[in-house]
């Protein structure tokens, strides 16, 4: 039992959503400007980078991870091929970008409704194919993806296997005093130093631009899940997850929403590949093997399978613990020559093992029943139509 | 005529390895209608076995490949007592995380170990051209990869129906209620799948990568395993003479459609997938597998 | 007037005949009881009606529209609803989600819609005010927002009638309904499902092997053996029925 | 008063959150025939998996005066109880020989060959088919077969469950007959779940009824059989 009970739909409940909600803005608008440089944090002096750039990798992650929530952990189809999508989207944005100098939002307009209908078309196969088989043929479809890139049809558009370089930046509008938020940080007391020091510089800036508005875009992508899951649409693939059969029986279309899931899914693959690509300057096809799925499936069940907040637990898991498993390179009483190999792989690897054993909601169901133990959240009343007759 | 009947043996000997990681996937399978997503990545750590045995311990090249067979037995019944056997067979779900985990994980500890630069492994056949066949060339390579099947389906055929373990395990393959009700031990006899699964997969990529065209490294096997699931899925799944067919019909497939149907060399793998898709939708229980009956 | 008219039907599976020549109507608002010793196709026919099964001859009409045209994920609509001889709920949804996707075919949102928000909480509230007012009326108010999973197994029946309820059917099946229920909650059961029939205007299909639940609520009962019909009448002659009596207990060897 | 082989007290077994049997009392003596009847749905089937440890159950299960109610299926094999399960559960995939062998698979003795041959005198047409994939027998034959294997592990007592489930009245009379033929040469004790009573009464020693997972009656077969309480438990009259 909670030590706080908070009913919804009442005035103290709002407050606490709101205090959330604004703790959260705060936390993005504070990293935004705390990591612009190359935030570390020193432990045993091993450096753990922080950057902004490596958070907006994992926000692409965590959307990317959103659309295996929509079809694997809502409508419960095991797909291993979200990473084709992401890496399609990615793929599709850049060459846009790079060779027609499209605004990197409005790639969108291409790679959303693209994604969306190529997760319909791999949708189909998914009506007859079941469980394992489906994870299978995904994670076959995900294999292929990377020599596809290198199909000499596609080189022109691809550029093969050096990979597609765009160059287009995402500036500020002139409007846009990042430099005088940062400034202003820095002068408060105490805290300042950690806010960097003197103007930012372009390239400073056109980090925490970007992080913004691919926080929104995300911060979008998840309230558009949100609404879907509590909905009719986001209740039916619930079911379809649950019981098929019964499913069936309530008039359920069986064929129609594993196949739209599909979509939804896939295109918010696409999405994220498109904030993957616009961070990183660069698609590469070695990028987007079959290992991106089995990681996008690593942080899908470390995160929490069926929860929102396990795909922002996932996207942080997946591109923060590798890159620090290799920027450990001293432990006491572990060979060096140990640490300088694959260490991200072995501790995702093991990690995975250990929660599927100690934690199978994953992280986000531990950090629930800590979180039930102040706040317990009550559904509001729901008040009875007067003609209904109330049995005790 | 002569390049199409090359490629037919090159396809021959891709497909022997195929098969023997499908055998080891059907073994699996059979028992437990699961699918061991880390099979390749066992194998491959089993192949390092082998060669550390025959580089570093001065073991008999065929005494390695033994002995590397029993120890990654032995690594696949204790990880099937540890990680598999806690969770109810019936739900896949975790147990195609734990594989997957297990891939992961086995993967990076082979990166760690040994590293990822590519290897040279003992010779384990003779080597250079056995025959000429109307001007292409069939090598020992080849010959002893298929024979080497033959002696694996052999060995295999002789222990599951010779052996009390293996009457055990195909009983419990075929109602596990009622082999329970014959006071057959379920756990055991399962662990006893996942250990023949693991030597059998270990002498697949010994066989393969004894090629003198390829080496060792981790990443060896991790598109290894999509031909295999392929392979076995043709076959049916539960079908070891079907994982034999079907690992040669994918070497083939992939040796022919590359130069013929004009795929390109990187698309080879699609090849397989294609085969994997339209097998699973149009016969899903393979060509020599058990038709799943499922019921209301 | 016979809301349900089943006419020679016929099923096989593979070379097994699971039902053959089986003819019976329900007349609106009745409550048909079904039963026959294991075996006799009592579930293959509650599983052509919501065509799972097709038959492989004979028609049914309902309400006055040929059923076998309508595909499997229409049944609904026409008013046919079922609980499940095992419980087939949505175990990891909430018992008034359970309940409010019952209302699939009579609500209108989209994935579009939902997405975009539009006319969503409209539609959820709406939902949720005749979930929660059908599971008040069946006593389980205090259980709405929990979870299926973990409730008790005759609390889950209770949600499973429900969910159909919210459908607004005009045909009930009942399947087994008092399976692993104890005395005094089949006592109670029979009340549930009288209540239910004049509250919500239902005709229902009764499946159970319950013999006093049955004979206590049936307004007639058809009795099945091998997939045949043995016997249709009032409680009271069916179970004096010799060939029910043979059929049940069998015949000396 | 003969020993008692098996002793049953207080027996509640379920499924999950489905309780069936709500504490039921009974014993098999050395060398009787035992049936349970009851409709369906009354926990008879439930009640041969809960001694046979197939499902969780709690009560006291007592063989030959030794507990069994915490050992496992498998080793509850290896103390002497066979269970032919609803349904033959057959290995179809298994040849009709091989499903044998399973039967035999916990004795370690040099006989099994001989018991094999003995069982293909007693049903010829296993003999014929000792090559064929179980699955492919008729159901009738599959049930020979069923109670051939559980008896290959020379049980001391043998459950069966619902023998007649699906099979042509002659076929059942058969199997019925062969059963009294088995408990009179072999000595087998056998525990008896069956629907159909006035078969299953016809070879009984003594039955039970049971319904809704509460005992009903008990008694002598040959008084059960006149009774009127089949009736009431089996129609609700």
């Amino acid at each position: 039992m909670g030590k706080f009970q908070l009913t919804k739909g009442t005035s103290a409940y709002t407050i606490y959503k709101w205090a959330g909600i604004v703790l959260l803005l705060l936390i993005v608008f504070i990293a935004a400007f705390a990591f612009n440089d190359t935030g570390k944090i020193s432990v045993l002096d091993n450096d753990y980078k922080i950057g902004l750039t490596r958070i907006t990798k994992a926000i692409s992650f965590m959307v990317a991870i959103l659309g295996l929530q929509v079809v694997a952990g809502f409508t419960g189809q095991l797909s291993l091929g979200q990473g084709f999508f992401f890496g399609t989207g990615a793929y599709m944005s850049a060459y846009l970008v790079a060779d027609h100098q499209w605004p990197w939002f409005l790639t969108l307009v291409v790679v959303v409704p693209a994604c969306f209908v190529m997760g319909l078309l791999f949708g189909i196969p998914a009506l007859k194919i079941k469980g394992l088989y489906l994870a299978l043929v995904t994670l076959g479809l995900a294999a292929i993806f990377p020599s596809l890139i290198l199909l000499d049809v596609l080189e022109p558009y691809t550029n093969g296997a050096a990979g597609k370089i765009v160059d287009s930046d995402l500036l500020p509008p002139e409007w846009m005093p990042l430099d005088g938020i940062s400034t202003g940080l820095q002068r408060i007391p105490l805290v300042g130093r950690y806010f960097g020091d003197g103007d930012l510089s372009n390239k400073q800036e056109q980090r925490i631009w970007t992080f913004f508005l691919m926080a929104i875009l995300a911060a979008i992508c998840f309230k558009m899940v949100s609404n879907l899951v509590s909905s009719r649409p986001g209740r039916a693939i619930r079911a379809v997850r649950d019981n098929e059969t019964s499913a069936a029986v309530n008039g359920i279309g069986l064929s129609y929403h594993k196949t739209m899931s599909f979509g939804v899914a896939s295109a918010l693959g696409g999405v994220g590949g498109m904030i993957y690509v616009a961070e990183l300057g660069i698609a590469s096809q070695g990028d987007f093997t079959q290992l991106l799925s089995i990681l996008f499936i690593v942080g899908l069940v470390v995160g929490g399978v069926g929860t929102l907040s396990g795909a922002v637990i996932g996207g942080l898991v997946i591109a923060f613990v590798p890159e620090w498993a290799s920027s450990t390179q001293n432990l006491p009483g572990v060979p060096e020559r140990w640490l300088d190999g694959p260490t991200g792989g072995f501790i995702l690897g093991i990690g995975l093992i250990v929660l599927t054993f100690v934690l199978p909601g994953g992280i986000i169901s531990g950090v629930r029943k800590l979180k039930a133990r102040v706040v317990q959240v009550l559904p509001a009343p729901i008040p009875l139509p007067e003609a209904a007759s109330v049995e005790t | 005529m002569d390049l199409f009947l090359q490629r037919i043996f090159d396809g021959l000997s891709n497909g022997a390895t195929y098969a023997l990681l499908a055998m080891a996937l059907v073994m699996i399978f059979k028992a437990t209608t699961l699918i061991n997503f880390a099979q390749g990545e066992f194998a491959m750590f089993g192949g390092f076995i082998v060669l550390v045995l025959a580089t570093e311990q001065g073991i008999p090249m065929w005494g390695a490949v033994v002995l590397g067979m029993l120890i990654s037995a032995v690594l696949a019944a204790v990880i099937e007592r540890t990680l598999i056997r806690p969770f109810d067979p019936a739900d896949h779900l975790p147990l195609v995380i734990i594989t997957l985990g297990l891939f992961l994980a086995i993967n990076a500890i082979a990166g760690i170990v040994w590293r990822f630069d590519p290897r040279a492994f003992p010779e384990l056949f003779p080597s250079g051209k056995a025959f000429n066949i109307a001007g292409a060339t069939l090598s020992w390579y080849t010959i002893f990869t298929l024979i080497t099947i033959l002696v694996v389906a052999g060995g295999l055929t002789l222990l599951l129906n010779k052996t009390k373990i293996g009457l055990a395990f195909r009983a419990v393959s075929s109602n596990l209620e009622s082999s329970e009700l014959a006071g057959i031990k379920v756990g055991p006899t399962l662990q006893f799948g996942w250990a023949i699964a693991a030597a059998v997969g270990t002498l697949g990529v010994a066989v393969f990568v004894a090629s003198p065209f390829r080496q060792l490294e981790p990443q060896v096997m991790v598109t290894g395993l999509i031909f295999a699931v392929s392979a076995a899925a043709l076959g049916g799944l539960d079908s070891l003479g079907g994982a034999i067919l079907g690992g040669l019909a994918i070497g083939l497939v992939q040796s022919i459609a590359v130069p013929y149907l004009g795929v390109p060399t990187e698309l080879s793998l699609l090849a397989a997938v294609v085969v994997l898709l339209l097998v699973l939708l149009f016969k899903p229980s393979g060509l020599f597998g058990t038709p799943q009956v499922e019921r209301v | 007037m016979a809301l349900l008219e089943v006419n020679d039907v016929e099923v096989r599976f593979g070379g097994i005949v699971a039902l053959s020549g089986l003819t019976f109507d329900i007349d609106k608002g009745q409550i048909c009881g079904l039963i026959g010793p294991n075996g006799a196709g009592k579930t293959t026919m509650f599983n052509v009606i919501s065509r799972i099964y097709d038959p492989t001859a004979g028609t049914l009409r309902f309400d006055g529209q040929d059923l076998l045209t309508t595909p499997p994920h229409l049944i609904s609509k026409t008013g046919i609803f079922r609980t499940f001889q095992n419980l087939a709920l949505w175990e990891n949804m909430s018992v008034i989600e359970n309940v409010m996707a019952g209302a699939h075919v009579r609500s209108k949102q989209n994935f579009v819609t939902a997405m975009l928000n539009i006319g969503r909480k409209g539609e959820e509230r709406r939902l949720a005010g005749e979930a929660f007012a059908i599971l008040s009326d069946l006593g389980l108010g205090d259980v709405a927002f929990k979870q299926c999973a973990g409730l008790p197994y005759g609390t889950l029946k209770r949600i499973e009638l429900a969910r159909c309820l919210i459908g607004k059917p005009k045909l009930l099946m009942l399947d087994e309904p008092a399976t692993g229920l104890t005395h005094s909650e089949v006592g109670e059961l029979s009340k549930v499902i009288e209540k239910v029939r004049t509250d919500y205007d239902l005709t229902i299909l009764l499946v159970e092997h319950h013999m006093g639940l049955v004979m206590g609520v049936s307004d007639k009962v058809v009795v099945l053996d091998f997939g045949r019909k043995i016997a249709e009448g009032l409680p009271n002659e069916v179970q004096e029925n010799p060939a029910v009596i043979s059929a049940y207990l069998g015949a000396p060897a | 008063m003969t020993s008692r082989v098996l002793d049953v007290k207080n027996l509640h077994a379920g499924y999950g959150p489905i309780a069936v049997l709500h504490g039921l009392d009974f014993h098999v003596s050395e060398g009787e025939i035992v049936v349970i009847l009851g409709a369906n749905g009354a926990g008879k089937t439930t009640t041969l998996r809960a001694v046979s440890g197939m499902i969780e159950r709690t009560g006291s299960i007592e063989l030959r005066g030794n507990s069994i109610a915490a050992t496992k299926a498998p080793d509850i094999v290896r103390a002497g109880v066979a269970h032919v399960p609803q349904g033959r559960g057959t290995l179809p995939e298994l040849s009709v020989e091989d499903n044998l062998r399973v039967g035999a698979y916990i004795r370690n003795d040099n006989e099994v060959n001989a018991d094999i041959d003995q069982w293909f005198e007693v049903y010829p047409v296993l003999g014929q088919r000792r090559d064929q994939r179980a699955g492919s027998l008729s159901g009738g034959e599959q049930q020979m077969l069923a109670v051939a294997r559980a008896l290959m592990s020379r049980p001391s007592l043998l459950l069966l469950d619902e023998p007649s489930l699906g099979l042509a009245p002659i076929i059942v009379s058969e199997l019925f007959a062969r059963f009294a033929e088995i408990n009179r040469d072999l000595g087998t004790t056998m525990l008896v779940v069956e629907q159909n009573a006035q078969l299953a009464l016809g070879i009984a020693d003594r039955g039970y009824v049971i319904e809704s997972g509460e005992m009903f009656a008990e008694g002598p077969a040959d008084q059960l059989i006149n009774d009127d309480s089949i009736r009431r438990a089996y129609l609700g009259v």
